[in-house]
């Protein structure tokens, strides 16, 4: 044993600790200066597209305050769980706990957020999500608040669409995620009760590439038509290949086809029909798809509607209350009237979760989501 | 069943074209674990590397795909080349598994690397779609333009390499660093030659890899990983020496996880592989084309 | 201070699941398969606590011994197979264990995952998870291992099971026995993986089966290799190494994609770079080992 | 297991090999050897290269299968017995090899070590929980290591690694592990061979002094036959697998 190498050793692991404390001391000391809220979004893995779209809702809802004059303006903290469950939790303790966040909006992914309820119920901080639609997640915690609907709802509203197409013999894919499985769930529930049937059932693993093979199964199974409960990447691949592979078949899919690499897909989207929550409607979406376009140049999708609702109705929350006191916030979510969202209206019930939920019908045409029929359902 | 039946052959032909792509990273992996014995898990990687750079030569700057094409190959050889001398080369005379660390650092360099630059999202070439209408249809069998491309270069790069290990002065020069280094090198062969030649050879057949894979399936920065296992499963049904062997084992790997995802779900995908695996392995302990060197294996 | 516990207890964790492995690969057998463990142990914490009602210190050791039982399993095929193909066919088992833990729904709860674990508790001492005594807990328990680990390596059966792992045509001759440890070194490495899966299911108090994929595994074995495979010293730093190099880093920038990448960047070259100055991995250090000998 | 063995052990005088047969694919390694052996003595195995008799020791050993014909000891049957059990810390047999098989990761020191007979600390939970400080006897096991270093000149090359040995050094190495704490047979691989003419006397002294002061059969293969007639007390040449013993002038 070098006596050198011994002292390098100790002293770089002084000098850490050192910096671990310091690190840790230096955020408290700067805790009081300007409110922050966190946000723990998708940068990277699958759905990445996800992250992008919230940024940008966010970006927008920030401005909206800034024209309003609104006296308090959150800085935002982006913590990224690349849809990874330990990832998110570590990330979610380093806001709270490092970065000493009272507020979070938006924890993208039901599998990330599921991880985290157990912490949230014994912590001090609200959430108030956008995105996430796992059924479970309504027990999630009581200061969780959503103000995206319910997968129960969703699964249903899919599975009377296929019955009024006409559906008989349906095949069913889908993620196994926690999105996916609820969905999953919720579909062939709604889809079955009422006398269809699912003959081809696929789970698929998060990073398959190859679908070759249940398309082949698909096509063989001679079906009606075809639900796909799976994640934007994947529905790309999944469209390309049924062109390679000749498979034409009418398909149905869940809110996570708003993705943009679907679109991607160019030719082989056409034709392909998603539910996801309704946009909205009247003045604010309207302000809000026109500022989008401007931004962006082009349509605002139901994530970054979603988005922009929530963090506009937690600035307005911060504004009214001029604090980011967890307490009061759940307080002010719990009494206010209807928000006025641009993806339309937002109450909540003692859970959390929307009182009023409505799902709209989409049809991708020319590379473009188009709205087909509006259908509201409680 | 009776549906599994009558998808079987296109199931089957699905098994053939997937193969086909793990059977050419099976190649290269078995060239580098063969001459350098080491378990490489930057391979992925460096054919996701190389599609990307395809990508970027053809979509970003411009060229031509073909040659795009013919640059990014080579230069994904290189790539490999350079690993290889500063990575590899130092660490491969310590133990087997001392380069695996350096590997897997690199292989998150790499990933963060494309992400920083291509952005996280899948790409897909603009190549692609008009390689996917139908060259022939039989029943359920429905093969695209892109599926007869990738067969052809996997016969052909297949038989190409068997051709050069068996018949060229380099090739066997290869092999002989393969079998014994240190009587290939007392018979004068330049051993640090024959590492950097099969790193470039073996590089640019990821690159290609890499490039069929992208054109099929799309681009993601964290692609690469899928490949290295199967790369390495391949390597280690292949037994010693054999190209052929890798690309039966590639073809092999490729229907048994098509045809058990037709028979059995998809559920259980990765699974299936394995097993199979496992029962080859038992019942040929030194791999599909391998044989028995030691006197005393069974102890 | 959460996030910094939150770090330690991974390390720690990290550390358990390196030195069982560190176990293993000394009789010579690269494996893959940690990560599987991990998920035994973590799934037997969540079913026996949620589901059979046990009490937190008997499910950790249900799982252990579940965990030794299914390592036996996994090492079945060593004398077939050379090693490795070995490596490949304990990756496949791992992944198995993962898989079958997804697809039982209706036990496991799919990847919705199992939430609500209770606290760690041992002899009516209730530990909970986020506070320094179960990052503590956690450490004593490396701690333990480390104890055990070096009184094991200088015995006269860990100098047989070098023996075996270096010739093992050599060491049978001399009335060595060659199959029973390796079996018992793979009991028992899989078993303190279990044990790790076990804490993390307590830290954690939600458990899915998403995290446990192989490049958990491989991290654990760069851990150790990054660590010296000889030295306990070294494999405890290669684990706090590994285990707090992506979180901390976390601390520095923001989490736009391009700053992630760029992390990845920084983090893997460093990787990279350390393997290559330190041939005897970290704990080459103390011995200035010019390659990765065994202690 | 190893205790109903060491029974046997204690006073195992007798080797007796018989009708064995072996082929390795189409080629005959054994055919049909026999022979008996009583301890003490030393006893030479020669024969031309490929005549079968590593062969015979390794099936002797256990390392290998016989097609067909049984090996005993003492009159009990030990053709199933693996090479474990017959091995030195079993039966009492020791094994060198025609190319040495040493321990790469240990210093000749620690590879004379494993031959060491501990009492203790040999299982994993002794190793692990028992009451056992393995300091004195780690300790008192190097001495007698050393010495047996000391013995076969190997004193200077205590802490070099195999890798930076010579062949015979490594030869004597593998020798000076098997001869440690006196096992009753000893099945020795042309241990002559890489060894410097004048070392190989004072081996060859060294081994019929082994023999007599622990009263053990030693066993010798060599190809040139005047290197073992000289201290053999019989002498046996294979051809082609066949087995004759040769008369001692």
């Amino acid at each position: 044993m070098s006596s050198i190498n011994k002292f390098t050793f100790v002293s770089l692991s002084l000098v850490l600790a050192v910096v671990f404390i310091f690190s840790d001391c230096s955020r408290k000391s700067s805790e009081s200066k300007r409110i922050q809220v966190g946000a723990i979004l998708f940068e990277t893995g699958e759905a990445k597209s996800y992250g992008i779209k919230s940024k940008r809702g966010y970006d927008l809802a920030l401005k909206w305050a800034k024209s309003r004059d609104l006296s308090l303006i959150p800085d935002i903290l982006y913590a990224d769980s690349g849809a990874d469950e330990s990832k998110g939790v570590a990330e979610f303790k380093r806001l709270t706990e490092v970065e000493r966040i009272r507020f979070i909006v938006g924890i993208t992914g039901s599998g990330v957020a599921m991880a985290i309820c157990p912490l949230l119920r014994e912590k001090d901080v609200l959430v108030l999500e956008a995105l996430d639609s796992a059924a479970k997640l309504t027990d999630c915690a009581p200061n969780f608040f959503r103000i995206y609907p319910s997968d129960v709802i969703q699964g249903s509203f899919l599975a009377d669409w296929a019955l009024e197409l006409g559906w008989k013999r349906a095949g069913l894919v889908y993620i196994h995620n926690a999105w996916g499985e609820g969905m999953q769930e919720g579909v062939e529930n709604g889809f079955t009760s009422k006398g269809g049937q699912i003959l081809v059932k696929e789970g698929i693993q998060q990073n398959l590439t190859d679908f070759s093979s249940i398309i082949v199964k698909v096509r063989a199974a001679e079906l009606d038509g075809l639900f796909l409960l799976i994640y934007p990447t994947g529905a790309r691949r999944w469209l390309e290949q049924s062109t390679a592979r000749g498979l034409v078949i009418t398909t149905l899919g869940g809110d996570a086809l708003t993705g943009t690499e679907v679109a991607q897909a160019g030719e082989a989207s056409n034709g392909l029909m998603f539910s996801a929550p309704h946009p909205g409607e009247g003045r604010e979406y309207e302000q809000f798809v026109e500022q989008y376009m401007k931004e962006f140049g082009e349509n605002p999708d139901v994530y970054a509607t979603k988005s922009y609702d929530a963090m506009r109705l937690a600035l307005v929350a911060l504004n009214e209350l001029q604090s980011d006191k967890p307490q009061a916030i759940k307080r002010f979510l719990l009494a206010m009237d209807t928000f006025e969202g641009a993806a339309g209206p937002i109450r909540f019930d003692e859970n959390g979760d929307l009182v009023e939920a409505r799902y709209a019908r989409y049809i991708y045409e020319n590379g473009e989501a188009i709205l087909v029929q509006q259908n509201t359902e409680e | 069943m009776e549906v599994f039946l009558k998808s079987l052959p296109a199931q089957i032909a699905n098994g053939i074209i997937v193969g086909a792509i793990y059977g050419l990273i099976g190649l290269s992996m078995l060239l580098i674990s063969n001459v350098m014995k080491l378990v490489d898990l930057l391979r992925g990687d460096l054919a996701i590397t190389g599609a990307y750079l395809c990508f970027w030569l053809s979509a970003l700057c411009g060229f031509p795909f073909a040659v795009s094409i013919t640059l990014a190959v080579p230069l994904t050889g290189v790539l490999g080349l350079v690993v290889e001398r500063s990575v590899y080369r130092p660490l491969a005379r310590r133990s087997h598994y001392a380069p695996l660390v350096a590997a897997l650092g690199l292989s998150i360099a790499i990933q963060g690397a494309l992400q920083l630059l291509f952005g996280p999202e899948m790409i897909g070439f603009e190549q692609t779609p008009p390689l996917l209408p139908k060259v022939a249809e039989w029943g359920l069998i429905r093969l695209s333009r892109l599926d007869v491309i990738l067969v052809l270069s996997f016969v052909l790069l297949t038989s190409l390499l068997h051709y050069f290990l068996t018949r060229t002065r380099l090739g066997l020069g290869l092999l002989a660093v393969a079998d014994d280094e240190e009587a290939s090198y007392s018979c004068g062969i330049a051993r640090n030659k024959v590492y950097s030649f099969s790193f470039f050879v073996a590089s640019s057949i990821a690159g290609i890899v890499g490039i069929l894979y992208g054109l099929q399936y799309g681009l993601e920065p964290g692609a690469g990983f899928g490949l290295t296992i199967r790369a390495f499963i391949i390597a280690s049904l292949a037994g010693s020496r054999g190209v052929l062997g890798a690309a039966i084992a590639g073809l092999a790997l490729g229907v048994v996880e098509s045809v058990c995802t037709g028979l059995l779900g998809a559920n259980y995908r990765d699974s299936y592989t394995f097993l199979v695996l496992l029962v080859l392995l038992w019942i040929w302990p030194e791999g599909l084309f391998g044989r028995i060197q030691k006197r005393y294996a069974r102890i | 201070m959460g996030f910094f516990i939150h770090v330690t207890v991974s390390c720690g964790l990290m550390a358990m699941l390196s030195l069982g492995l560190m176990l293993i690969v000394r009789s010579g057998v690269y494996s893959v398969a940690s990560a599987g463990f991990y998920l035994v142990g973590a799934y037997c914490t969540a079913l026996g606590t949620l589901k059979l009602g046990l009490s937190p210190g008997f499910a950790l050791v249900l799982g252990a011994v579940l965990g030794a039982i299914l390592g036996i399993f996994c090492i079945a095929p060593a004398y077939r197979v050379r090693e490795d193909r070995l490596l490949i066919l304990t990756l496949g088992f791992a992944e198995s264990l993962r898989l079958v833990c997804a697809n039982s729904r209706s036990v496991t709860n799919g990847a919705m995952g199992l939430s609500g674990i209770p606290h760690f508790s041992l002899l009516g001492v209730n530990i909970k998870p986020g506070t320094i005594a179960f990052a503590g807990f956690v450490w004593l328990i490396v701690g333990i291992i480390c104890l055990l680990l070096i009184r094991l390596v200088k015995s006269p059966w860990g100098l047989r099971i070098d023996a075996a792992r270096d010739d093992r045509v050599a060491a049978t001759s001399l009335g060595i026995q060659v199959a029973r440890p390796l079996y018992i070194v793979h009991a028992a490495g899989a078993s303190l993986a279990a044990v790790a899966g076990s804490l993390y299911a307590h830290h954690m108090a939600f458990v899915s089966p998403a995290p446990f994929t192989v490049v958990l595994s491989v991290f654990a074995l760069c851990a150790l290799l990054l660590g010296g495979r000889g030295s306990v010293k070294g494999v405890i730093l290669g684990a706090i190494l590994i285990g707090a190099g992506l979180p901390l880093l976390q601390l520095v920038g923001t989490p736009e994609y391009s700053a992630s990448a760029i992390r990845q960047i920084v983090f893997g070259v460093a990787l990279a770079v350390l393997t290559i100055w330190l041939p005897g991995g970290i704990g080459g250090i103390w011995r200035g080992a010019k390659s990765d000998r065994w202690e | 297991m190893i205790g109903g063995s060491s029974r046997i052990v204690s006073n195992l005088v007798q080797v007796r090999v018989s009708r064995i047969c072996k082929h390795f694919g189409g080629v005959v390694a054994l055919d049909n050897a026999s022979f008996e052996l009583f301890a003490p003595g030393i006893f030479g195995f020669v024969g031309e290269n490929g005549s079968g008799k590593t062969t015979l020791f390794d099936i002797v050993c256990g390392l290998v299968r016989p097609d067909s014909g049984s090996v005993l000891v003492n009159k009990h049957d030990i053709t199933t017995w693996s090479a474990t059990r017959r091995g030195k810390f079993g039966l009492g047999f020791g094994r060198s090899f025609q190319h040495p098989r040493l321990f790469a990761s240990m210093t000749a020191l620690e590879n004379v070590l494993v031959g060491y007979p501990f009492s203790k600390g040999t299982s994993w939970d002794e190793a692990i929980l028992g009451r056992v400080k393995y300091g004195e006897q780690l300790s008192s096991a190097r001495d007698v290591a050393r010495q047996q270093l000391d013995l076969l000149g190997l004193g200077d090359n205590e802490r070099s690694y195999p890798a930076e040995m010579s062949f015979g050094q490594r030869k004597r190495l593998e020798i000076a592990r098997v001869l440690l704490e006196q096992p009753r047979f000893v099945w020795l691989d042309e241990p002559f061979s890489g060894v410097e003419q004048g070392l190989v006397t004072r081996l060859a002294e060294l081994l019929t002094h082994f023999s007599e002061s622990a009263s053990s059969g030693v066993c010798i293969i060599d190809h040139r036959m005047e290197v073992v007639r000289d201290i053999s007390t019989r002498l046996f040449q294979l051809h082609n697998g066949k087995i004759v013993e040769l008369a001692q002038s």
